[in-house]
């Protein structure tokens, strides 16, 4: 299936892009698709990262399905 | 009426503060966040401030209706500003109205402090030596809570 | 800069709230008081500010030094307006400017509280039948302090 | 000695001035020029009052000198 990913501020930073889209196993989760990432974009390893799927908070342990927007970044510093 | 906004324009206090005023109201708080010259002694040069901006504004809304929920208050406006700012610019502006001052005070201080915590906002600081993305200190979002002591 | 002003002249928060801002400041907390519609079901038609203007210059620098002494905060912004006041116009701002906005938040609600309690300013409520000079709620003023609870 | 007397708001509504000046003996009382006051001006009876001498709020037993200005006025209510 089809994950569309994005990146903000210091991940898109260590990510080089602000958005990609992978090929993963269906009902594969956050921290699945997190490691593919990770493996194409290694500056992200040393990151904090938080997570979202279709514009919610989501825990590492959440499922994603195809077509799911994944948004990958760091603690918010707005304010 | 409430409202949350992303703009990148300069911000009025005194219209965000004026458009959450219902006719019942005695009182509105509202709390300005602005650039700071100094932080920790290293001086900035500007800032820029980039949004995750659909979520952002629906993080927003959660906030406000999290707010009404918990507090005695009539309306809240939240309005945060995205792209470069100057020295002094105002980052952010929450304007809470209530009929009594004392709810108005609690619901904004509570407000601005989950919106540092929850809303998908990243600063990044300039200085002459270089930039640096903030990283929020709050650590990952759990479920809001208006009980909660400040971190 | 603080300051503390009377002033018969239509009040806009956002150049209150500027004015209180020195460059190692974060956060500004503004108390926006106006003109409420209804008081009780009643409906106001306009109200009159009187002041005893040098007494209520000098206890409004009194707020300002107690509130410095008590509150880490950088400067504070008072500004009470005078005379006619029409429905939904600003009576009264405070801007409290701090490097940390839990001590704004908090020098703001207490100087309120304490500006309703001793300045020596008068309202008074005209309604379609007829007129009446509000009573303050607190009493007369004991020495100010700020661990006093909210009467 | 002489006394300077001011009124506002409720006080000034019920004495029907906003000022006057008041003759009476020396080291008198904040009560006392209040009593007389009251004496030209029965409608303050009613109020509940409060006192300021030269600009500072003062109680019913506060000692007046010749030149003071006495504030008589009910609880504030600016804000």
């Amino acid at each position: 299936m089809s994950v569309r990913v994005l990146f903000f501020g210091a991940t898109a930073a260590a990510a080089g892009i602000r958005e990609t889209y992978v090929e993963v196993a269906d009902s594969s989760k956050v921290a699945a698709v997190t490691n593919l990432v990770i493996g194409h974009h290694p500056a992200l390893e040393g990151h904090k990262l938080l997570f979202s799927v279709n514009q919610e908070y989501a825990e590492r342990d959440a499922c994603i399905s195809d077509g799911d927007e994944l948004a990958i970044f760091t603690a918010v510093s707005g304010g | 009426m409430d409202f949350c906004e992303l703009t990148t324009d300069l911000i009025d206090i005194t219209s965000v503060a004026r458009r959450v005023v219902p006719p019942e109201c005695g009182a509105t708080v509202t709390l300005d966040g602005y650039v700071r010259k100094f932080t920790k002694d290293r001086e900035t040069l500007h800032l820029f401030y980039e949004a995750y901006e659909p979520m952002a504004l629906k993080e927003m809304q959660k906030l406000i209706e999290h707010a009404k929920k918990d507090f005695e208050i009539s309306n809240v406006g939240i309005v945060h500003r995205l792209g470069r700012l100057e020295i002094g610019e105002t980052s952010v502006v929450i304007s809470v109205a209530a009929p009594h001052r004392k709810a108005a005070f609690a619901a904004c201080e509570w407000m601005i402090r989950e919106l540092k915590r929850t809303v998908p906002i990243w600063k990044k600081e300039v200085y002459a030596d270089g930039e640096v993305w903030v990283q929020g200190e709050s650590g990952p979002p759990a479920a809001p809570s208006s009980n909660q002591e400040e971190s």
